[in-house]
């Protein structure tokens, strides 16, 4: 089985919604789309408060390279423009739409049935301008990871299908309803990086997805689809290319520098949708699921809908709700209410009853080592979050604090209960040099 | 007054805020090592006392003549034959203590106080505040040395000075090498706590080093 | 011959390792002990000063001063014996390699008022060990002492960030410390019977 | 009016992920290694009798009290229910012989608890096992009773018992002939020693109740096989090779591993978590360390036995060891 | 230059001048020395045989490779007593012990005079009980036994090493004495 050094084991409990088919949520009666849903520099509002949109038009200018432009996701009147809540937890800058229950396409909107014929520059224009990001849920804009530098020569495209949070259950159902659209979407990827060479990996523990998708590739010449041994975090981006190539992305570098591209199943399929139906990312996957909801399901939503919708459409709370996760409950981000909306990085919403997330108070690190084991990184969390809690942090930056992308796993398994992301980010932010 | 040298100042200084041992933590091997017993402690600080005296008046009397260049190597020589008069006289006049402890006072040489002082005090003072000086810094030996031997020996053979209190040895660990680090670092750490609780005092420098520095330069 | 020189090696450096068991060179093993680096460079300085002044202190004890019946001199002539010693090795190193000298330079200039590089002849003369033996001791020691030195510095390394009560922080914790790996290395004891 | 709803949805929690947590934590740690020593103490209540509980009990009693003046003292939450002072208690007693005078484990646990762990800032910052300081405290202190055995008798005795040496001490002094003899034949030495009818600490005589409480730990994982494994296949391979008189490879490695502390030893104390390395490499090496020195103590030493000195000795590298293997972060091995 | 010269001068100055003050204390205190050490080893030869007027050395004899004499103490013109400086290999250092022996080679006492066992357990062979032991034994009776003995030498218990050095150095020392002044011998 292929697998990476380090790791954990969570309970899955995606029995929740694994089986669930994906549904249509209901039309948000108004949604908060922030200008501000991907790595990098918000947009420019070019909407004003009472213009009327349309589903698809764009609202938001992207500003800067790294950028990605916003699309409203239903048609209405943009009631206000301002800070509003967003699930980063800080507030953002946001475009509030009410709708008008019409649900009309903007007109720019054409479908390219031809899509196949063109050229790379178009097809990533194409994917720029629908605003597509991540959907793993970093939300870096994906037209950025398809225009490499030239001197880094791309010779791998990896799909992520480990979908490894707990919980989560989004890209598994795509994988199963919409396996074709995924490898189309490939394909594209595969196309403008000019590459011959396609993985898609997927955990062990989605065997009908594996099936249906190697039944697709049997066909599909340079597409192969591997199972990936059931272990968080595989479906990190270092994490996914050393279990399927076996390379380590150096420290501090890219999946390009090892040639390759990484990209969510959830993103190719977006991909899709945009280059052969012209359709913007206006809506995604997401599961909403937990001990602490009535009816977990696996809904497609609007960018912009209110949790609070989505909550509402899955029989609400039940067992006394103690964390409202947006995202999985490993590196997912813990809402203080549920008037939020969905972003373009949102996989999901978990709630765990209170019960599960009783907080206890940590105890100094015991050197048990089992952070060392767990860390997909190779580092020592257990010597790092002593080094932060007693403020030396330029010892931390020197054992590689840097190369820790906060997936938790060392808090997970640590008896001790200690913080370790909390201290992870405490020292990053010491040293990071705004701080100094 | 005010011209008037403090000889008392001078003394106190070495047993209270300089003791060469719990406070400047300098010349600790003996402290451990020849402390097993109150008797030994004794006459290990009656030698540096002795030494450190006399080379504090030896190095005052003719810091005139030597030459500053070669000052470290003859603060070297003058308290390497005070030793060696110290270690003679112990050979021939306290027999059973020099069957232990022999090395360690042939060791005073080395020993970074006596240089220290020699450096930092008797070769830029008269005869008498650097006899004062020298008698001070003893005294705080001394009081160290006796007061680690009447624990460790108390504790280690349930005696003082050779006197037997108890039948057995209630903590024999104590007169071994193990026991005696243990009772320098409790002390230390008790003498900072009162310190610390009733003086608000800092503790215990780790200002050995510079000394150290401060004496081979 | 051979296991006479192996069993003074190993009684020098483990059971009766200097800092361990006969307390020697307290001031320079806690004094140094704060960083790994300055451990290493002055294990390796004092072992190399402690063999050439065990052969030094030798070839003069039995060549000069028992012929002419100096042996009560030994404390002043070994101190200058170290002292010259070290002097000379000070200018020769920081003309020959100077890279050298700064990594360690400043321990030579420890050494002189340190304790166990007088032992070493001291002890070797009370023994009345041969050269080999001498030199074997001298080494042994200075095995014995880079031991102690870094074993301690490591353990204060970790020491450094622990919750050490207020009025232990520093030389007391390090004492206690020490007579806790002084116990572990009464292990040793009654390895070689004498 | 704030709705129900609203008023519960302001009490949502908040914090940093990840928002899930194993069920490991140190007091289900520290207890599960308790419940696994629960045979040996029972065995030896067997063999020993009531005086078993009652040193046993001294230990553990004063090792919690100690816990908790101390941490009193320094202005500590007090953590004795977190059951590590309640182990050391135990680790120590179960280290003890049934004749030691009661007074005795309460300086062990004062040594121990005190200077050996609250002075180094309590949990997870001592350097030394505490209760392998607390009775090697003690046998330095009071090395007659340390070192006076008594044979058991099963059932419940007291003090009439008969004083003899351990199968290690009998090694030691008279050599393996004279230690067949006392068990009648070698078959007959190997069976009492794996049932642990024998002179001895406590708790390290019965090697096979030690092993079922081990298989529990390995089972609940909070063990791994890299220092037990590596420290008694070191034991096992050295004292075969340099165990015999009678040149290398004569040696009597099942004896050795059978007889003293090596099995209390090496899967309950050498693979205590804070005074052990912290990395896997490390582990291995440390094991290693602790079974070659066992066995130099223990056929060239002073004392018969060496596992507590060896673990001890060890202890002392551990700083050094996860620092020489340090984890390998991830990037450093090129692609193939 | 002169410089020089004024540094070599004054290092000069200093050693002359200690090396005198040396040389007198040395002169003074070595024969004080000397004769410490003598009384030293007379008085503990004596506390072996006190009614002896005087003790002679013997002879030399070496064990361990450690140098040791045996004596005759006389009282007049008689031989009382025979007296050995007899080394032990113990647990951790060697142990000096004198035997004397009445003039028939049976033991009259043994005394410890250095060493450095264990605490707590090695030197407990200082300790009367021990040592009274060998008194009244003849050569064949000087055997270490871990059981109750009457006629043997008992083992301290948990101080094996130490009791089994003391037993064999002070045989090899009455092993000796029978071999210079065996029966025969002693008569005349």
């Amino acid at each position: 089985m292929l697998n990476f050094r380090g790791g954990i084991h969570p309970p899955e409990n995606k029995w929740f919604t694994e089986e669930k088919p994906i549904v249509d949520a209901k039309l948000p009666k108004k949604v908060v789309i922030p200008l501000s849903q991907h790595t990098g520099t918000p947009c420019k509002a070019i909407v004003t408060i009472g213009q009327d949109v349309k589903k698809g038009q764009r609202i938001g200018e992207p500003n800067g390279y790294v950028s990605s432009p916003v699309h409203s996701s239903i048609s209405g009147k943009v009631i206000s423009i301002g800070n509003f809540p967003h699930p980063s937890g800080k507030d953002s800058p946001s475009v509030v739409i009410e709708g008008d229950d019409r649900d009309e396409w903007s007109e720019g909107i054409k479908e390219r049935p031809d899509y196949l014929s063109l050229g790379n520059d178009e097809l990533r224009k194409i994917v720029m301008e629908a605003g597509i990001v991540g959907l793993g849920g970093a939300a870096f804009p994906t037209h950025i990871k398809l225009s490499p530098p030239k001197e880094k020569k791309i010779e791998t495209v990896i799909l992520n299908g480990a979908e490894c949070e707990p919980y989560l259950t989004s890209d598994h159902r795509i994988m199963v309803e919409r396996p074709n659209d995924v490898f189309e979407g490939l394909k594209i990827i595969m196309k403008i990086l000019d590459v011959t060479k396609g993985y898609i990996g997927i955990e062990d523990n989605k065997p009908d997805a594996i099936e249906t998708m190697k039944e697709i590739a049997s066909s599909e010449p340079g597409i192969e689809v591997v199972a990936l041994k059931v272990k968080y975090p595989q479906g990190a981006e270092k994490q996914l290319i050393k279990a399927i190539l076996d390379g380590e992305v150096p420290s501090g570098g890219l999946p390009m520098d090892v040639g390759v591209v990484v990209q969510n199943v959830g993103t190719a399929v977006a991909v899709y949708d945009a280059c052969r139906y012209g359709k913007p990312l206006i809506e995604r996957i997401i599961t909403v699921t937990g001990r602490g909801v009535n009816e977990p399901k696996n809904l497609r939503v609007r960018i912009g809908t209110p949790f609070s919708d989505l909550l509402a459409e899955c029989g609400g709370f039940r067992n006394d709700p103690g964390k409202v996760i947006a995202g999985g409950p490993m590196m997912g981000i813990a809402q203080t209410t549920t008037e939020i909306p969905v972003i373009k990085g949102t996989s999901g919403i978990v709630v765990l009853t209170r019960k599960e997330t009783e907080q206890v108070e940590y105890c100094p690190c015991f050197r048990c080592g089992r952070c060392i084991d767990a860390c997909p990184m190779g580092l020592q969390p257990s010597i790092l979050s002593i080094l932060i809690e007693r403020g030396r942090y330029q010892e931390a930056k020197e054992n590689n604090l840097f190369d820790c992308f906060e997936c938790g796993s060392c808090a997970y398994v640590c008896p001790a209960k200690r913080p370790m992301v909390q201290f992870m980010k405490l020292g990053k932010l010491f040293l990071s040099p705004k701080k100094g | 007054m005010n011209e008037k040298i403090n000889y008392w100042k001078i003394f106190k200084n070495g047993i209270f805020s300089e003791n060469p041992v719990f406070r400047l933590a300098l010349s600790l091997c003996p402290a451990v090592a020849v402390t097993s017993g109150v008797k030994n402690g004794f006459l290990m600080g009656v030698a540096v006392l002795f030494v450190q005296t006399m080379s504090n008046i030896t190095v005052s009397i003719i810091r005139n003549f030597i030459h500053p260049k070669v000052r470290i190597p003859s603060y070297i020589f003058i308290i390497a034959a005070w030793v060696t008069v110290t270690d003679l006289m112990m050979a021939a006049y306290a027999r059973d203590v020099y069957k232990e402890m022999g090395l360690y006072i042939q060791l005073i040489v080395a020993f970074a106080i006596i240089l220290s002082r020699l450096e930092s005090f008797a070769s830029k003072k008269n005869v008498l505040p650097s006899g004062v000086d020298g008698l001070g810094m003893g005294f705080g030996f001394l009081i160290a040395l006796v007061l680690i031997g009447f624990v460790r020996e108390l504790l280690g053979k349930g005696a003082l000075w050779g006197y037997q209190f108890t039948p057995t040895k209630p903590l024999l660990i104590m007169i071994l090498p193990t026991g005696g680090f243990f009772v320098m670092g409790l002390l230390m750490g008790f003498f900072n706590w009162i310190n610390r609780r009733f003086f608000g005092g800092k503790a215990s420098a780790d200002v050995h080093m510079e000394a150290h520095r401060h004496g081979s330069h | 011959m051979l296991e006479d020189i192996g069993i003074i090696f190993i009684a020098s450096a483990l059971i009766n390792n200097f800092v361990f068991s006969r307390y020697l060179g307290l001031c320079i093993f806690f004094g140094v002990t704060k960083r790994m680096e300055t451990a290493i460079g002055m294990s390796i300085t004092f072992t190399s000063v402690m063999v050439i002044s065990a052969a030094l202190s030798w070839l003069v004890y039995y060549i000069i001063m028992i012929p002419l019946n100096l042996g009560f001199l030994k404390i002043v002539i070994f101190i200058g014996i170290v002292s010259g010693f070290v002097q000379a090795a000070d200018t020769i190193m920081k003309k020959v390699t100077p890279g050298l000298y700064y990594k360690l330079g400043i321990y030579l200039a420890l050494i002189v008022t340190n304790c166990i590089i007088l032992a070493v002849p001291l002890i070797n003369a009370s023994e009345k060990y041969n050269l080999l033996q001498s030199l074997t001791f001298g080494l042994g020691a200075g095995a014995g002492f880079s031991l102690a030195l870094v074993i301690m510095a490591s353990i204060r390394e970790r020491l450094e960030l622990a919750d050490v009560p207020k009025s232990f922080e520093g030389l007391p914790i390090s004492f206690v410390l020490t007579g806790l790996i002084a116990l572990a290395f009464l292990g040793f004891s009654g390895m070689i019977p004498l | 009016m704030e709705t129900k709803a609203e008023k519960r949805e302001k009490q949502l929690l908040v914090s940093i992920g990840p928002h899930i947590g194993s069920e490991e934590s140190i007091p289900r740690i520290m207890w599960a290694v308790s419940i696994s020593l629960l045979p040996a103490f029972i065995i030896s209540v067997y063999y020993f009798g009531l005086r078993a509980i009652a040193v046993v009990g001294v230990s553990v009693l004063s090792c919690v009290i100690f816990e908790t003046i101390t941490q009193k003292m320094l202005k500590k939450k007090v953590t004795i229910s977190d059951g590590s002072a309640f182990l050391t208690g135990l680790l120590l007693g179960l280290n003890l012989p049934s004749s030691i005078p009661l007074y005795q484990p309460v300086i062990g646990s004062l040594v121990g608890i005190v200077i050996t762990k609250h002075l180094f800032g309590g949990l997870g910052y001592n350097i030394f096992n505490p209760a392998l300081i607390g009775r090697t405290f003690m046998l330095i202190t009071w090395p007659r009773p340390m070192t006076t055995w008594y044979k058991p008798v099963a059932g419940i005795t007291t003090m009439d018992a008969i004083t003899t040496a351990t199968p290690l001490g009998i090694l030691k002094e008279d050599g393996i002939g004279k230690l067949i003899e006392t068990f009648g034949d070698k078959m007959n030495l190997y069976i009492n020693l794996f049932l642990g009818n024998r002179a001895g600490s406590l708790g390290e005589t019965s090697v096979i109740v030690l092993l079922i409480g081990a298989a529990f730990l390995f089972y609940r994982g909070y063990i791994t096989w890299h220092i037990p494994f590596s420290f008694v296949g070191t034991v096992m391979a050295l004292t075969w090779i340099f165990g015999g008189k009678g040149g290398l490879f004569a040696g009597d490695p099942i004896l050795h591993l059978l007889s003293g502390g090596l099995i209390l030893g090496a899967f309950f104390m050498a693979t205590d978590y804070v005074t052990a390395p912290a990395i896997r490499k490390a582990q291995i090496v440390f094991g290693i360390g602790v079974g070659a020195l066992t066995v130099l103590i223990r056929l060239k030493g002073g004392y018969p036995e060496g596992v507590m000195f060896g673990i001890l000795l060890m202890n002392c590298f551990s700083p050094l060891l996860d620092r020489a293997f340090k984890a390998i972060p991830f990037g450093t091995i090129k692609r193939k | 230059m002169r410089e020089m010269l004024k540094i070599v001068i004054s290092l000069f100055a200093i050693f002359v001048g200690a090396g005198l003050i040396l040389s007198y204390v040395y002169a003074k205190t070595s024969t004080v020395i000397y004769n410490a050490q003598v009384r030293e080893k007379e008085a503990a030869l004596k506390k072996m045989s006190p009614e002896a007027e005087k003790i002679n050395v013997a002879g030399k004899w070496l064990l361990y490779e450690k140098p040791n004499e045996y004596y005759e103490a006389k009282k007049g013109n008689k031989v009382i007593s025979y007296i050995a400086s007899t080394t032990g290999k113990g647990y951790s250092s060697y142990i000096k012990i004198l035997v004397s022996t009445d003039p028939d080679l049976k033991i009259k006492a043994i005394d410890i005079l250095s060493h450095s066992e264990t605490p707590g357990l090695g030197d407990e062979i200082e300790k009367k009980d021990f040592k009274k032991q060998f008194e009244g034994k003849v050569l064949e009776n000087i055997e270490l036994l871990k059981v109750e003995t009457k006629d043997k030498i008992q083992a301290i218990s948990g101080a094996t090493i130490s009791s089994r050095a003391v037993t064999k150095g002070v045989k090899e020392a009455v092993k000796l004495l029978n071999e210079k002044y065996g029966k025969g011998l002693s008569k005349e």
